[in-house]
């Protein structure tokens, strides 16, 4: 269970291999990995900047995969987020989730991107050709995606 | 209440941040200014930049000593008081 | 849109960057592995063989990954799966979706996993300690699991 | 129906196989054994091996020419069926 928040991109299989090294327990596990798209609305994407809160940002990490490890039975767990300035097709996130069975992992990854996307503050700004770099709007669909989780003890209600 | 100062640690991000034109300030609140929705609405009087920064007080969210709060979260007692608009990561 | 069988272990890092080297379209990818566990029923499993189908297996595969690609945008899939002997803590199977966006990517992966389980003609036997080995049995779970994606056009009901 | 006879290639897998005691083999299936049900009764009246690998033959799945198969498919023009137990791979 660890959370790590910084300008350095992550190899996912490095990070998959250090957590799960040497244990016979974990049948399963999952990541996520969000990536910088070439587009905004349509058009291409120049640069992009991500702003934290420090302190914060690594507190609400915390408390995500501290949320997830009370709904699913996880053996193991990572979140990794990048800061600075990125460009098309750089890692942004990692989630890594493990456990004995598939659901639990596929479960609790979702739930802690869903939740990351809406708690912690990490704030993109983007570029696209031509214009001034502009700050990313905050989507309805990510609090829909959060909220589902508070309907029922585990899973996503679809 | 007491009528010591409450000195309290201001912290502003994003467009927040670059409307208010500071990363960080320490104020001093004044009486009856209780809650985060009087807070920014302090805030919002205090000049040109805030007042572009909270002309929509609503959509800033609001953390007090790195957690979030409601607008109708007390901040007596408060250290570090930050104003954001919603989050964008993931 | 790949599969691959046979006994060779899977770097999972490697595989995600093989899928999304130089693109920019992609926003978001899931990865599951499944591996071996070290007990089965309480008791500790010192070797475990895996049998396949060799022609018919690839073809479920294929399957599987293009019922994905029809029901979610997906950008890239790829389906790993060893077969023959592997011991505990060892890689089994690797399914990695890739979309613009998390849920597409989280479902498909899902979707792949729940169908391979109960579609794929690979078929586990392991030896529990001072024991012969034997046929693992199927689990209802799997069943239940894969009809989930039939009730609705996607996503599962949980 | 003609008279000439019908040949096809049978595969088992996994304890079917270790049943049977085989892993494939060409068999001339009889006039009346039409369906995936019907072969697997003749298939039990076989031998030991056949008969213990398909005492419940409910539990048994087949596929022909390397489709999953139900119980009551035709097993006419079939060049390949493959009689194994529920997969339990992943």
């Amino acid at each position: 269970m660890a959370v790590r928040v910084g300008p350095d991109d992550f190899d996912i299989g490095a990070e998959v291999k250090a957590l799960t090294a040497g244990r016979t327990d974990i049948g399963a596990v999952v990541t996520f990995t969000g990536t910088v798209r070439g587009e905004g609305s349509g058009r291409p994407i120049t640069a992009m900047e991500l702003e934290h809160y420090p302190g914060m940002t690594e507190a609400e990490l915390v408390r995500v995969e501290r949320e997830a490890c009370e709904r699913w039975p996880l053996l193991a767990s990572l979140v990794v987020h990048r800061v600075g300035p990125l460009r098309p097709g750089d890692n942004i996130v990692l989630v890594i989730a493990a456990s004995a069975h598939r659901q639990a992992a596929f479960e609790a990854a979702e739930f802690m991107m869903d939740y990351l996307k809406t708690k912690a503050p990490f704030w993109k700004k983007e570029a696209v050709a031509g214009e001034a770099a502009r700050w990313v709007d905050a989507r309805d669909e990510d609090d829909a995606a959060a909220e589902r989780w508070n309907r029922k003890a585990s899973g996503p209600s679809r | 209440m007491g009528a010591a100062p409450r000195t309290v640690k201001l912290m502003y991000f994003a467009w927040v941040r670059e409307r208010v034109g500071t990363a960080s300030e320490e104020v001093v609140l004044p009486a009856g200014v209780t809650t985060v929705a009087d807070l920014k609405a302090w805030l919002a009087a205090r000049g040109t930049g805030y007042e572009a920064a909270f002309v929509k007080p609503g959509v800033i969210r609001a953390a007090i000593d790195r957690r979030h709060v409601q607008e109708t979260a007390s901040i007596e007692g408060a250290g570090e008081i930050a104003f954001f608009p919603p989050v964008t990561g993931g």
